[in-house]
Parts: structure tokens; sequence; C-alpha cells
């Protein structure tokens, strides 16, 4: 009734490709992308902006990256702050070398840099495995916090050792330091997020994807039906390194301005990129958003709720708030381990079916 | 229907009774579509049908592993000796005599392969000597079994693994089991082993069996009373011997057709289309 | 003997143990994976828990005080008694007992079958539910517990020592009994896990959760039994990292200790979780003595865990961890 | 109303020092509006918002805040400020960061909104090393220095100071990093036990300073020659060490104890009438007394605000404007109930780091209280000066920002 | 009828070809297990070689070491007249040797669709940019690649199925999905583990045809493993067989079944 796919036939390959294969799905997908692009930006202000749209949008490209690593080749990674870390001072780095290039390139330069980084780390995954292999990128998580912190070429012999993003511009519109507009730092993220979210659509629908499925699914007959391992992980592993690498760079140089590696890339972020992309649905773009979405909003909305409405002290607030959290990421495994997006999946489903309940 | 075991005439009690039941996997995919079988005390039933009939999940729905799968019975009751069973949780079930031989073999990789059969007997109370007494058994069921003893169930071979599990089903000294698919991967020697071993079961221990086969010419050689179920729903039963005489279970079951068994060869030039489908 | 040599000894002794307080969190971590293939994060935070149970036992704290005084609006804080150590940890062990029961009623029971990622996660929802409720439970403020151990110089080994070498040694007590505790604890596991039948049966679990089923074992049991243990490992880990340092939020992050040394000695193995234990406090202690002040110190962190990257890489399963079948 | 906006930690890894700051905060505030009806007739209203002491909550607080009017921000972490300092010199509000924070910052003609006030790191690292020298008769060539830290951002604050302190006074430094969260710390103090450092300094903070005292008790380290920084001196820090700790000593911005005239007030206005914030049971810690301070330089910059813009209902930029002129005189301090609190000290264009004194406390482990031990102590303004106008000019540089106040 | 180099012909007239798979005294041990004992045979171009033996013969090891998954203690795999070198799995599925494996090793999170397509890898090699963009080559392959896969699908009647995910599929499907995806690799030699494994007999009958079109049409070489002696001395021009790692038997199908020793050791009384 609401939902249907019947009578939308496809009659080449092509469109059966297509990322939206339902007319539906198309239009509902054209006008999320106006509504981001062309409405978002004019009713936007400070507090939407920094404290959930940008966060959304910056770790929901995390959550991108981490998903090719962990949903589609099924290496579980607990190094993403590390990673998000090297986005960030690779970023800081270039900004501050070539304060005339464009914000625009030095991102992508950073999430390059990332996969570079992402790859060497990526090695021992040809034999380590399952959680060993979790276990073992937490080397990374330690390693890079610590050389960051350490190596003060990093930190531009700051005297704090802190890194702080200095103003750059993109056609002369601000989108780092203190004096941005809220719009356009908004629009800055989006755009990156629209693009990576297209790119690794793009990825994991063909080839590399199954290449990676495959690893994931079952290394050993994949290997046997022709797959090179060692490529198939590496290849994960610079891929997702690239969108971390550059959600680090977001993260650093338009979200928080100034950052000090320890606290802000510690190995709390990797579980956190990890929660997002569990229970948005491992092996799913969407989840991703879905997963980002929720982890932001979530706490967000915990403490509006408890403290502002209900007036409870904030500490009691916090706590329950974990508590919450726990509680909800425990119970979202137990209704749909597959995450929000097959949750998703299934109500369509139902819809499609509908009124009938078979 | 008759709940009478095929040879005999004396009316025996029936053991498990599945009632019209229907199964849905995660919420929407239907599978079975009204099921009913009884499997009678001290008899051997075999469920036959094709690929995707339902089989294993009937065995799984009597054996309560439906949830393990995200599936669940939604229409219908299953009678186990006069109670009902759907809720119980899988182990009590064994306790009160019912174990599953798993499609697939499902051994304990990690455990050696004595380990696996001593794993059977978890749930057994009756002290270390009867426990030795059954492994021996099994031993001698399966001198196969014997040599690889202390290997690792994760490195046995297809067949070793299916004996494994078959094993470790005896071990707990059940009273009825469900076998699902004992013969598949099996050499034709050890099918016709397994089978016997069945019939020893059931004829000597009174072991009764609900056997779930593609294997339909050995399936009803053994078996007293025959289900044959296809899309979820079963389309004809009887008593094995029936079954084995009727034309269509000959022809789309058993392979053979009224001038006799066709060579594998000889499929390219014909193909079985079953009356009640197309 | 050369000055140099006695420290390097003297460091190594220390990181032996200091690996066996690593090894006491591992433990936890090892039976758990064992029993149910599960990755258990929240080991740590169980850690803290028990820890922080303990003295709220001891001291007579009423639980959720501070919740209790916000919606009531009154001003409760202490029972006003003093428990004892012993009857203390034998309450503390019931409620982790209850606690294994919960986790399992409403958590694992539901999630039988799942990939080990799914578990995993469960976990770490486990750890963050945990962390808030001891919070809430018994307050955030730093505790201390004191059972009766016996903490600093052994003056014994450090005169002997002396007397010998000219240096003394300085070894610390509360090592030394945690040594003697996890050798017993790891003995009893060990002869746990191999010969009994529940021993076989955990491991059956953490191989094949649907057959396990099929042969009658209950999962339900076995979980419940398993969490209580894992639980009670948990309760010695915190009372000896509690006692050194203070009951508070920071004693969860000792996992963060324990995960190269379970690498190292391998998931599935308990005399592993020792040797890797050992290894990984020798290992860091040594380097951090030999190369820190070149590298600019602080290289514990990491160092424990690049150690059991390299390690691993000969040897994926670890030091003795299961071989991870690898057939078609 | 007049809106403080808090932004605590009650939660998290460092709770147990977030709540004494927080609960004394809001009481003071609570204070002064049931004793005087709130500041120039205006009620003062405080905002607590939890940061957990996490960065990324610290932006949500501070958006979610500032358009309530807030007036000034105490983030109580160096990575928020540092998240802060260019956001909220944007939106025109100003920041104190007591005894944390960027250090120079103390320079104003760089760092138009934020204050550091009354002494910083590097103002500390210079009062330990003079309470040394006072300790051997002004000399101190040839001895041994260790500094145990934190190996992050903040545990570094000293060791340029320490430096070049070393280089005028001729001690020998010893660096040991400690890596976060710091419950393992064998290396390092087996380190010490053989190498024997004369003094030990620590930047710790966390479970940190509790491992580190006790070690230090572990090895019978001499405590009264181990001291640690306005951060790493709680009582949090020596509690859990019982017996071990006494003698260890630690830097102080305020006197400690509850013998101050405003805890009278306190305890009739807040205390008695039921409205204490969270346990109600941390007065007279240090770290609460460090939250009372806060407090009142807040409550007095407000005060002076409203003075010189001659309106009640004052802006945060107008907020700025009174820290600027903040003067705190011994008898201000006496007629607010500090008597012997704290030192005098005056806020300036050029400078908004304040007098860099602070003074040695020492912890009595039976009696469990601190005391101090020392009057209070100014810093080597020789050393530290140069390296703040180093530091600011580079900040100047990258920013392009142009000095103030000529 | 073994004929020199050149192959021979069969009753039913198939011309079969020169060697193209020669294992040479091949033996594999595994700690102290003997899986496969110093065996020898060959494989001719375009014949349907059966491999047969008891469980735990080491028939599937025999497989992984034709597919270089397992690397024998001792002797030589001859492929196309040369000695093949060591090489990984993948290496060796990259000459055009596919396979299907007995315990099914489908990519159960993927439709069926991507299991066939992910059949067609080796002869897909677009560039990561060109896909990131999905412009110009991996565009077009992946649409090339499709219709092979497409074609596949059609000729094992799975098309109803093309877009369901694997892990929902019965038995029987899996294993002519495996099929599929083995096929889609366009291999010249192809392996089959018990195809027909838990299958009855009109699925059996089905399978033995898309096995006999393919070496038909396609001329691929095909080496399968079977416990159904009906199918295997039905469809097989020759068959080895195997005991505990030893061959016993190596000949036609009738040679066989009257070898005594076969009979002892694997096909008891004969029952067909
Ligand atoms: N976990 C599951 N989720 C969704 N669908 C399932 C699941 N398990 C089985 N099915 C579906 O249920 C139907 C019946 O499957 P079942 O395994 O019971 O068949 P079967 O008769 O045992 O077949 P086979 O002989 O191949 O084993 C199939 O169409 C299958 O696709
Ligand atoms: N990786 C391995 N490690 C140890 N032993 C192995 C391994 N692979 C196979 N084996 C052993 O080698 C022998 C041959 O195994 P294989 O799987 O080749 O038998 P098979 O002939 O295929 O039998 P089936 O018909 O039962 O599948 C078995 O005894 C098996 O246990
Ligand atoms: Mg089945
Ligand atoms: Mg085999």
């Amino acid at each position: 009734m609401f939902y249907r796919e019947a009578g939308d036939f496809k009659t080449s390959y092509q469109e059966d490709n297509q990322t939206f294969p339902i007319r539906f799905d198309r239009y509902r997908y054209y006008a999320v992308l106006a509504v981001g692009f062309l409405v978002i930006p004019f009713l936007i202000n400070d507090y939407w902006a920094n404290a959930i749209l940008l966060p959304f949008l910056i770790y929901a490209i995390a959550a991108i990256g981490l998903n090719i690593l962990t949903g589609y080749c099924g290496q579980v990674s607990l190094g993403t702050g590390g990673f998000m870390a090297v986005g960030a001072y690779a970023c800081y780095k270039l900004m501050t070398a070539m304060p005339e290039v464009s914000m625009f390139i030095h991102v992508i330069l950073a999430g390059g840099v990332t996969a570079l980084v992402g790859v060497l780390f990526g090695l021992p995954s040809l034999r380590i495995k399952g959680f060993y292999l979790a276990v073992a990128t937490l080397a990374a998580q330690f390693f890079l916090v610590w050389l960051f912190n350490r190596v003060p070429w990093f930190y531009n012999y700051s005297a704090s050792g802190q890194i702080s993003a200095p103003e750059r511009d993109v056609f002369g519109i601000l989108i780092t330091g203190p004096n941005t507009q809220a719009w356009a730092t908004y629009l800055f993220c989006l755009i990156f997020l629209t693009g990576s979210a297209i790119i690794a659509r793009n990825l994991t629908r063909g080839k590399l994807g199954r290449t990676w499925m495959a690893i994931r699914d079952m290394d050993i007959a994949a290997e046997i039906i022709g797959v090179n391992p060692l490529r198939a992980k590496l290849s994960a592993f610079a891929a997702s390194s690239f969108f971390v690498g550059i959600s680090g760079a977001l993260f650093f140089s338009v979200y928080l301005g100034a950052v000090e590696v320890g606290e802000a890339f510690g190995i709390n972020k990797s579980f956190l990129v990890l929660f997002m992309v569990i229970i948005g649905g491992l092996g799913s773009i969407f989840g991703s958003f879905a997963g980002a979405a929720f982890l932001v909003l979530l706490p967000v909305a915990l403490k509006v709720v408890g403290v502002d409405w209900l007036g409870w002290p904030t500490d009691i607030v916090a706590h329950l708030q974990l508590i919450i959290v726990g509680a909800l990421i425990v119970a979202f495994l137990i209704v749909e381990p597959h995450g929000l997006a097959q949750l998703w999946r299934v109500a369509k489903e139902k819809l499609r079916l509908w009124p009938f309940p078979h | 229907m008759l709940d009478i075991a095929a040879g005999t005439e004396t009316q025996v009690e029936t053991l498990l009774e599945v009632n019209n039941i229907e199964v849905i996997y995660n919420h929407v995919i239907l599978v079975l579509k009204g099921v009913s079988l009884n499997v009678p005390k001290g008899g051997i039933t075999a469920l036959l049908g094709g690929n995707g009939a339902g089989k294993t999940t009937t065995l799984k729905a009597v054996s309560n592993l439906l949830h393990s799968e995200r599936g669940e019975v939604t229409k219908g009751s299953i009678v186990y000796r006069g109670k009902r069973v759907q809720d119980l949780d899988p182990a009590e079930l064994v306790k009160m005599g019912v174990i599953q031989v798993m499609e697939g073999r499902h051994c304990f990789e990690h455990l050696t392969v004595e380990e696996n059969l001593l794993t059977g007997a978890y749930t057994r109370g009756d002290g270390k000597a009867e426990i030795q007494r059954d492994l021996d058994l099994v031993y001698t069921y399966f001198p196969r079994l014997k040599e690889r003893r202390r290997s690792q169930a994760g490195y046995t071979s297809g067949g070793e693994q299916q004996m494994v599990a078959m094993g470790r089903a005896l071990m707990s000294r059940p009273e009825t089991i469900l076998l699902d698919e004992p013969s598949m991967g099996l050499a034709p020697q050890l099918v016709e082993e397994i089978f016997g071993i069945v019939k020893d079961l059931n004829e000597q221990e009174g072991v009764s069996f609900l056997l779930a086969e593609q294997n339909t010419n050995v399936a009803l050689r053994f078996a007293h009373y025959g289900y044959i179920l296809e899309s979820g729903r079963v389309v004809m039963d009887g008593p094995a011997a029936d079954l084995r005489e009727n034309p269509d279970v000959k022809e789309f079951y058993l392979g053979m057709s009224e001038e006799g068994r066709k060579s594998f060869r000889d499929v390219r030039s014909y193909r079985r289309r079953k009356r009640w489908l197309s | 003997m050369p000055e140099q040599l006695l420290f390097a000894i003297e460091v190594t002794l220390n990181g032996l143990m200091a690996g066996v307080l690593y090894a006491l969190v591992a433990l936890g971590f090892v039976l758990i994976y064992k029993a149910s293939g599960i990755f258990n994060y929240a080991q740590g935070v169980m850690a803290l828990f028990a820890a922080m149970t303990l003295v709220g036992i001891m001291q007579g704290q009423v639980p959720f005080s501070h919740l209790i005084n916000a919606v009531f609006g009154t001003e409760v804080h202490h029972f006003g008694w003093h428990v004892p150590g012993v009857v203390a940890i034998l309450l503390t062990v019931g409620v982790m007992v209850v606690l294994a029961w919960m986790v399992q009623q409403f958590v694992m029971r539901h999630l039988v079958n799942q990939e080990p990622i799914i578990l995993f996660m469960a976990t770490i929802g486990l750890a963050y539910f945990l962390e808030g409720l001891s919070d809430l439970m018994w307050g955030s403020e730093i505790k201390k517990l004191d059972v009766g151990l016996p903490q600093g110089l052994n003056a014994w080994i450090d005169e002997t020592t002396f007397n010998l070498f000219g240096y003394g040694f300085f070894i610390d007590n509360l090592d030394i009994v945690a040594t003697i505790i996890a050798a017993l604890l790891v003995a009893a596991l060990v002869a746990f896990s191999q010969y009994t039948k529940q021993g076989r049966a955990m491991r059956a679990v953490a191989d094949d959760h649907q057959a396990a089923l099929s042969v009658g074992i209950s999962l339900n049991f076995i979980w419940v039994l398993v969490w209580s243990v894992a639980g009670f490992v948990a309760l010695v880990a915190g009372i000896m990292w509690g006692t050194k340092s203070g009951v508070q939020f920071s004693l969860s992050l000792i996992a963060l200790k324990a995960l190269p040394v379970l690498m190292l000695g391998g998931f599935t193995s308990i005399p592993g979780a020792i040797v890797g234990g050992l290894i990984i406090g020798v290992g860091e202690k040594l380097f951090e003595f030999a190369l820190g002040p070149a590298l600019g110190g602080a290289t514990e962190n990491w160092f424990a865990y690049v150690l059991a990257l390299l390690f691993l890489v000969f040897r994926p399963q670890g030091l003795f961890g299961e071989k991870i079948i690898e057939r078609v | 109303d007049l809106v403080f906006p808090s932004l605590d930690y009650r939660t998290g890894p460092y709770a147990a020092n977030g709540i004494p700051v927080a609960d004394a905060y809001a009481d003071y505030f609570e204070m002064i509006n049931a004793r005087d009806g709130g500041i120039g007739g205006v009620p003062a209203r405080v905002l607590p918002c939890e940061t957990g002491y996490n960065t990324e909550k610290g932006v949500e607080c501070y958006e979610a805040t500032k358009s309530e009017g807030s007036l000034v921000y105490q983030p109580y972490s160096t990575g928020i400020t540092y998240q802060l300092i260019p956001k909220a010199t944007a939106d025109d509000i100003p920041i104190h960061s007591m005894g944390y924070g960027r250090t120079s910052a103390k320079n104003g003609k760089v760092f138009s909104h934020v204050f550091n006030y009354p002494a910083n790191y590097w103002d500390g690292a210079s009062i330990a090393i003079k309470h040394i020298l006072d300790l051997n008769g002004g000399d101190i060539n040839g001895k041994k220095v260790a500094l145990v830290y934190h190996n992050s951002a903040y545990g570094k604050e000293p060791i340029r100071t320490l430096e070049d302190l070393a280089k005028k006074h001729g001690y020998e430094l010893t660096l040991l990093p400690v890596d976060h969260p710091g419950q393992e710390q064998k290396s390092q103090w087996l380190q010490i036990r053989r190498e024997k450092p004369d003094y030990v300094l620590m930047w710790g903070w966390g479970v940190m300073n509790q491992v580190a005292i006790q070690e230090a008790a572990n090895i019978r380290y001499p405590m009264e020659n181990f001291i640690g920084i306005w951060w790493s001196g709680s009582e949090n820090d020596v509690l859990p060490v019982g017996e071990g700790a006494h003698g260890y000593k630690a830097l102080a911005l305020t006197s400690p104890g509850s013998d101050f005239k405003v805890y009278e007030d306190l305890k009739k206005y807040v205390y008695d009438a039921g409205k204490a914030a969270g346990n109600g049971d941390q007065m007279g810690t240090v770290l609460y007394n460090r939250g009372l301070y806060a407090a009142v330089l807040a409550a007095e910059a407000a005060r002076i605000a409203q003075e010189i813009h001659g309106t009640p209902d004052i802006t945060p930029g107008m907020m700025r404007d009174g820290m600027e002129a903040l003067d705190i005189t011994a008898e201000r301090l006496a007629e607010l109930g500090f008597e012997g609190f704290a030192t005098p000290f005056k806020v300036s264009c050029e400078n908004h780091g304040g007098n860099g004194m602070g003074a040695v406390q020492q912890w009595d482990a039976q009696a469990k209280t601190w005391t101090l031990v020392t009057d209070f102590i100014v810093s080597d303004a020789d050393i530290i000066d140069p390296l703040i106008a180093e530091d600011s000019a580079a900040y100047a540089a990258e920013n392009s920002i142009e000095e103030r106040c000529n | 009828m073994l004929d020199g180099s050149d192959g021979y012909v069969t009753e039913d007239g198939r011309k079969i070809g020169a060697v193209v798979m020669e294992m040479k005294n091949i033996t594999l041990r595994f700690g102290g297990v003997v899986a496969i004992e110093n065996i020898s045979f060959d494989i001719r171009e375009g014949e349907i070689r059966a491999i047969i033996g008891p469980n735990g013969a080491g028939k599937s090891s025999m497989l992984n070491v034709i597919s270089g998954f397992y690397i024998p203690q001792e002797g030589e795999v001859w492929f196309h007249g040369a000695k093949r070198p060591p090489m990984k799995p993948f290496e060796v599925a990259r000459q055009g040797i596919a396979r299907t494996f007995q315990n099914i090793a489908l990519f159960e999170g993927m439709s069926v669709l991507d299991n066939v397509m992910t059949g067609r890898l080796t002869h897909m090699t677009a560039g990561i940019p060109a896909q990131a963009l999905w412009k110009g080559r991996a565009e077009a392959e992946e649409v090339a690649n499709r219709e092979v896969a497409e074609k596949i699908i059609d000729f094992l009647e799975i098309q109803h199925i093309r877009k369901t995910p694997v892990a929902r599929l019965p038995y029987g499907l899996k294993k002519r999905v495996e099929l599929a995806r083995a096929l889609a690799a366009e291999p010249r030699l192809l392996l089959l583990d018990e195809p027909m494994a838990g299958m009855n007999v009109e699925e059996k009958e089905d399978m033995c045809r898309f096995i006999l079109d393919v070496n038909d049409e396609f001329g691929t070489t095909i080496a399968l493993i079977e416990h159904d002696m009906g199918v295997v001395m039905d469809l097989s021009d020759r068959v080895v067989v195997m005991d505990y790692g030893k061959k016993i038997g190596d000949g036609t199908p009738d040679e066989v079944r009257s070898n005594q020793e076969v009979i002892d050791a694997y096909l008891g009384v004969s029952h067909d």
C-alpha cells in the first residue's frame, strides 16, 4: 500500500545496479539531499551546528570508514581513534605548512595520509584474525597516540602539545577557526559526507565490495576461488582509513578546532565509532548514518529530558545516561542484531506485504 | 492417520504429536504452513521431501532449536508424551529423552572426538562406568572413531564428523532421536551401517526415530511410516511399504519408472515433472 | 655484580610481579571466552563493580543513596555498621552471582547463536551499564580498600638481597600475595575446565551454541556458572588493584592492560594468561628500563601491544591458544 | 538574572575531583542569593552542565548554555579550555581557567578573553623550585630533581620552565612520564629508588596521583621531599594511601580547611537550609575551597563589571571588562569572609594571570588535614615572562592577532 | 582404452584429450595422520573423472592439494605439461581451476547474484578510482560480467532466487549456487566435492544434467567426489578409488566396480 515495487521494471543491468533501484526510494533520497543542502543551511544556528549536526556528519564519515573495514571486510578494528588522529595531525601539518591551499585539498590529502598509515597497520591482518586482530589494532591506537604526544614536530613544537586549527577558507568562506558561520561548516562537512557515502557505495557494490565481503564471509573459500587476501584486506584498510582520516581531519579542524591527542582520539573514540557501525548495521552505508545519528542524538536527548525537563541533578542524569545507553545497546542487539538498517529493511518488507501479514 | 507401525497390527502409543504447526523465520518468512505428524512409540518415522521442503525446520521446531535461528512456531502445538513441549528449554527436552542429530554435523571443533562423544552424556547421571560402556558401544559401531579419538573434531573428515554427531546423540541414551539427513556425505557402506544401527536401536532398545532423509530409497527401506513434505505442507503419508509402491513416490523419490531405473546419463533427454505441481 | 645488572634483575622481578597482576584480570576474560566464545569487554568494569560493592558493604554504605536522596529528599548515606572483610567478600561473591544470573537472564539468553562480534558489542553495552550502575549505586568518590592485605616493601627480601649483593631488591608484599593467589586460582581453574563435565560442556558451548543445546547442555546454566566464576575472578582482581590504587572509575581501565596478555597467552588458555602476563610484565618493564629514556618514556602502554602483535604474527592463536581451525 | 555556567564533571574518570569543585561553585552562589539577594541586586543563577571531562561534551555544554547569557566559563579541563579559547573570544565571552589551561593566556595583550589568575603551571614549577631552594638555604647546585608527570599536554607543561630553572640553579632534572591512566608505575618508581633524586615533583591527575604516592610510600621515599602540583594535592589523592602518605607536600592556591568566616554564612544560608549541592560532604576540602575561590572571583568580577558599566544586568562582554579590572585586596578578601584564604592580586589589560603566587601545603595522615607549611611564594618572573611572551607571540602570529593594551 | 598421451574416445563418442593435470606421488601428512600416501593419477582434457573412497580416505584432501590449499610433503603437481611451482590458492584459481566445497562454503552475507559475481572476480580488472566513481571501465565491466553471471544463473535455473541472501536457502539450492559460482569463473578444470550430497533423486538428476551440459558445451574438464555410486558409475569416464590415503583402484567404472579390493573397502554389497 505505502511501499510498492511492483510495476517498477528494469530493462538493463545498469538500471538494476542502481543504488536505489526502487523508484520510491530514489525520490526519497533526492528529497533528503535537497533538504540537507537547500533547507537546513538556512535554519541552522550555532547550537545545532556545533552540538549536533557537525558531530553527526563527521561521525557518519568515520562510521562509513569503519563499516567498510568491519562491516564489509569483516576485520574488526579498535584503532579508529588512532587513525582519526592521523587524519587530524596530517591536516594540521598541511594547514600550517601550506596556508594558501584550499581546505578541501587538505582534508582529502589528510585522508590519503591516513590510508597509507592504515595499510601499514593492516599488514598483520593477513595472519591475525578475529578478536586477536581486534586487540592487535589497539597497538595502532596506543602507538599512534603516544607518537603524536611524543614527537613535537607533529604539534609544531607548541608549548602545550595541543594543536589548534588556524583560520582557513574555501573560496574565501571561512571553514575553520572561531569566526566561521554555522552554515558554512555544516555544508563543508555535508559535502564530504555525501561524497564519502557515494564513493563508499560505489566501492561496495562492485568488484572491490564483493572481494571484501567474500573475505568477510569465508576467507579461505575466497582465496580458493581467486581472491588475493592480502590485497583485499589492505585495500579495505586503505579505503577505510581514508574515510576515517577525513573524519579525523574534520573533527579536529572544523568541529573542535583544538585537540589534545590522548583525549580527543583515545580508545573511547574507537569504541564509539564501532558502536555506531554495529548499532547502525554492519555492512550497510545507511546503517552508518543511522548509527551515528543515534549515538550523537541519544545522549543529548537524554540530557534534555533528564536535566532540562525533569530537573534532575546532572550527575544522576549522566549515570542514568550510561545505564540507559548500555541497556539500549543490549536491547537493540537482542531485537535486531543486524542493526537499525536491518530493522528498516524488515519494516519495508512488512510495508510491502501490508495489509497481509506474510 | 494410522498410528500403526508397519508390519504389526497392534495399537501403539503416540509418542510425539505435531499438530498443524506454522513456522515463521525472521518474523516474515513463512516456512511451514500447517504440518501435522505423529511419531509412534517404538517406530521409525521418515520425513521425506525435496530441498527446502521444511524437514529440518520441522525437526528443529520439535527440538526447540528454532529460537536460536530467529524462527518461531506461531500456530499449532507439539506434544510429547502428552505434554506440551513448545516452551521448554532444549536441554529439558533432552532430559525427557528427545535428542536431535543436526543436519550438517555441528561437531564441537575444538574438542577431541572422544570429548565430543562425552558431551553427549552431559545430561546423564548414571555414573562413569555406564558412560564408559556406552562409549565402548559407540566405538564398536564406529571403529574409525576409535582410531581418531584423540584428534580435534574440526580436523576430521566430513564422514567422520557425521559419525561423531551420531555417536554423540547415542551417548545420551535417548528415547527418541530426531535424525536429520544421517546419510549425507557417507560412503554407501557406512550408510547401510548407520541404518543398520538405527534398526538395531529401534528393535532392541525400543528407541523411536523421526528421520528426515533425502535418500528416500534407504529411508523407506528402514522406516515404518513416512510423510512427504513439499513446500511446508504434508502432501502424502502412509506406511512405508505403501509409499514405496506409490507410483509418484517411485518416480520422483526413488528414481524408478515403469521401465526401471534410468541412467543418470540420460537426464539430458528427459525431465521429471511433478504432476501436482505444474 | 655490576650495578646495572642488579637493577635489570630487580626490574625483571618486578615485571614478573606486575605481570601476575595483569594476568589476574586476563583470567576473567579467558574464562568467559572459553565458555562462550565471547570476548567480554565488561570484565574490567566487573572488577570495578566488585571492588566498589565490597567497599560499599564493608563501610555499610546505602546503595543508590544519592539517587534516593535526590528523589525523596532524604538524607541517607550509611547504615552505620562496618562489616568485617571476610564477610563482606562472601556477600560480594553473592552479588556477583546475582549479577551473573541477570546477565544470563537479560542478555545472553537472547543472543544465543549470534555472531561473536554481536556478543562482543553486547558486552560493551553491559560495560556501560555496569559503569553507570556502580557509580549510581556507590558514588563516584575514591574509596580506600583495606581487607588486610600487606603492602609495601618486603623487608626480608630487601635485607637478604642486600647482604648478598650489596643492593636490596624491592619487592612489594602485595605483589607476593597476588602471585600466590593467582597460582592457586589458575590451578583450580585448569582443573575445573579440563577435568570436569561442566568444564567440557563449557568448551562445547564456546564451539557451537546450537549443537550444545541439541545435546542437552543448558546454556543458561553454563553461562550463569561461568559468569559467576568470572565475577569471582573479577573480585579478586578488583581487590588487588583496588588495594593498590584505591577503588574508583579507573579501575575499569585495567582491562586494557589485560588485553595484550590475553593475545599473547591465547584467548582460550588459562595457563596462557599467566605466562602471557609474565612475558608482558617483564617485557614492558625491561623495554622501559632499557629504551624508555631514549624514546622519551611512557612506552609501556603501546609496547605491550606491539610485543603481543609480534608474537601473533608468528603464532596467530597466541602462545597457548587453541589452534584456529582452517578447513574447507 | 546573572548566569554562571558550571561545566561539571561529576562522572567519568575524574569525578572525584570534579564533584567538590562543582559543589562549591553552586553553594557559593546559592549563599550569595540567599544572603545578599544576588550580585548588585540581581540574582545569580548557576547553570550546571555535565561534561564528564570530555571535550566534545564540553563543546555541547558551551553551545547549549552560551545563548542563556552565560557570563564566564570555567571549564576545569585543559582540553575544553583550548577548545573554547578561540570560540569564546569570537563570541565575546570570557573564560577563567584558574590554575590550568593555556599558560601563556596570562598575556592579556594577545588573549583578550582568557584569564588564568591567580597562578599558572609555570608559576607552579617555579614555586616548587623556590621552596626547594628555601629548604636548602638557596643553593641546590648539583641536587637531583625528578619530575613524574602525566604524559599529556598538561603533564608536559612544567618541563620547559624546570629546564630553564635547572640552568639557572644548577640542579639536575630527570623526566619520568607516566601514561594515562597511570595505574602501573613500577618502572618509574624503581628508577627513583635507584637514582635517589633529592626531590620528586609531580604533575599528576586522577588515579595517577594515588598510585604515585602509594609507590613512593612503598619504596620509602621521604615524603617531605615529594611535592605535587595543586592538581595532585587533594584529599582524594592521599586518603586512599593512608599512613604512607604522611608528610606528602603539594602546592596550594588557597589555604585549606574551613576556618574562614565565609563558612559561617555558607552554613547558615546553604547547608542548614538543606540546599547544599551534591552530597554536601565536601566542605573544607582542598578542591572545594578552590571552587569557592573561583566563585568568589567570578562574583567579584561581576560586581565590578556592574560598577564599570553602571548596569546591574551585565553582558558577557561587560563581565570581561570586570574581570580585567579585578582588584582583589586583602581588605576585600576579609570583607568577603576570606581573610587569610589567598593573596591579593590585581588584573590588568596586559596581565591576565594574577600575581603568580602559591603556597606549599603538607598532609598530616593522622589528623587527615592539609596545612600550609610556607607563606605564599611568588614565582620567578625572570624565567617565566620570556616563555609566556614567546608562546603568546607564536599564538598571535598563527592566528594573526593584533596586540591590545597599547 | 587408455592409449598413450593423445586421449581416447568414450563409449558415448566424446573425444577425450591429453593429460591436463597429473598428480605424481603425492604424500600428505597431518602430524601423525597420513591423509594421502604416494598417490599418482592424471586428469585428461574434457573428461569426467571421479574420485571415490570411504570416509576419511583423503579425497577432499586431494582436491585441496590441487587447489593449492594443502601443500603435500612429497610429490609434484603437473598442470598442462609443466611442473607447478609452489602457489597460493588464489594463483591456482587464476590458472582456470574452480571448485565447490564439501561443507558448503558460500558467502552467507551476500545474495545469490553477488555470490555468482564473486566467481567472476578473476575476470575483473577495473582500478580503484574507476570503481569509486562508478564510471568508465568499472561500470562497463560490471555490466559485461553481470551478463555472464546471468547466463549461468539461467543455465542452472536459479533465476527466482537471484536476489535472495544465500543464508536463507535450503541446502540443495546452496549446492547449486556454489556450482554457479564455480562456473562463473569459466574454469578449464572444475573440481566438485560431493555436489550431490543431501539431494533427492530429482535434484540429483538436475545436478547431473548441469554437469554433463557443462562438460559438453564448454568442454570443461571435471573432477568430482561423490558417494552415490549410481551417479559415479553413470557419469564418470574414469574413476580413482582411494582407501585411507592409498590408491586402490583406477580405471573405467566397470573396471572399478568389479575390482575386489574396491568392493571390500568401499562398495560393500553391490546395490544399485
Ligand atoms: N534461518 C532461516 N531464515 C530464513 N529462512 C530459512 C531459515 N532456515 C530455513 N529457511 C527457509 O525455510 C525453508 C525450509 O528449509 P529447511 O531447511 O527446513 O528445508 P529442508 O527440507 O530441511 O531442506 P534440505 O533438504 O535442503 O535440508 C527453506 O525455503 C529455507 O529457505
Ligand atoms: N587440516 C587437517 N589437519 C589434520 N587432519 C586432517 C586435515 N585435513 C584432513 N585431515 C584428515 O585427513 C583424513 C582425510 O580427510 P579428507 O577430508 O580428505 O577425507 P575425505 O576422503 O574427503 O572423506 P569424506 O568422504 O568423509 O569427506 C581424515 O582422517 C582427516 O581427519
Ligand atoms: Mg534440511
Ligand atoms: Mg571429503
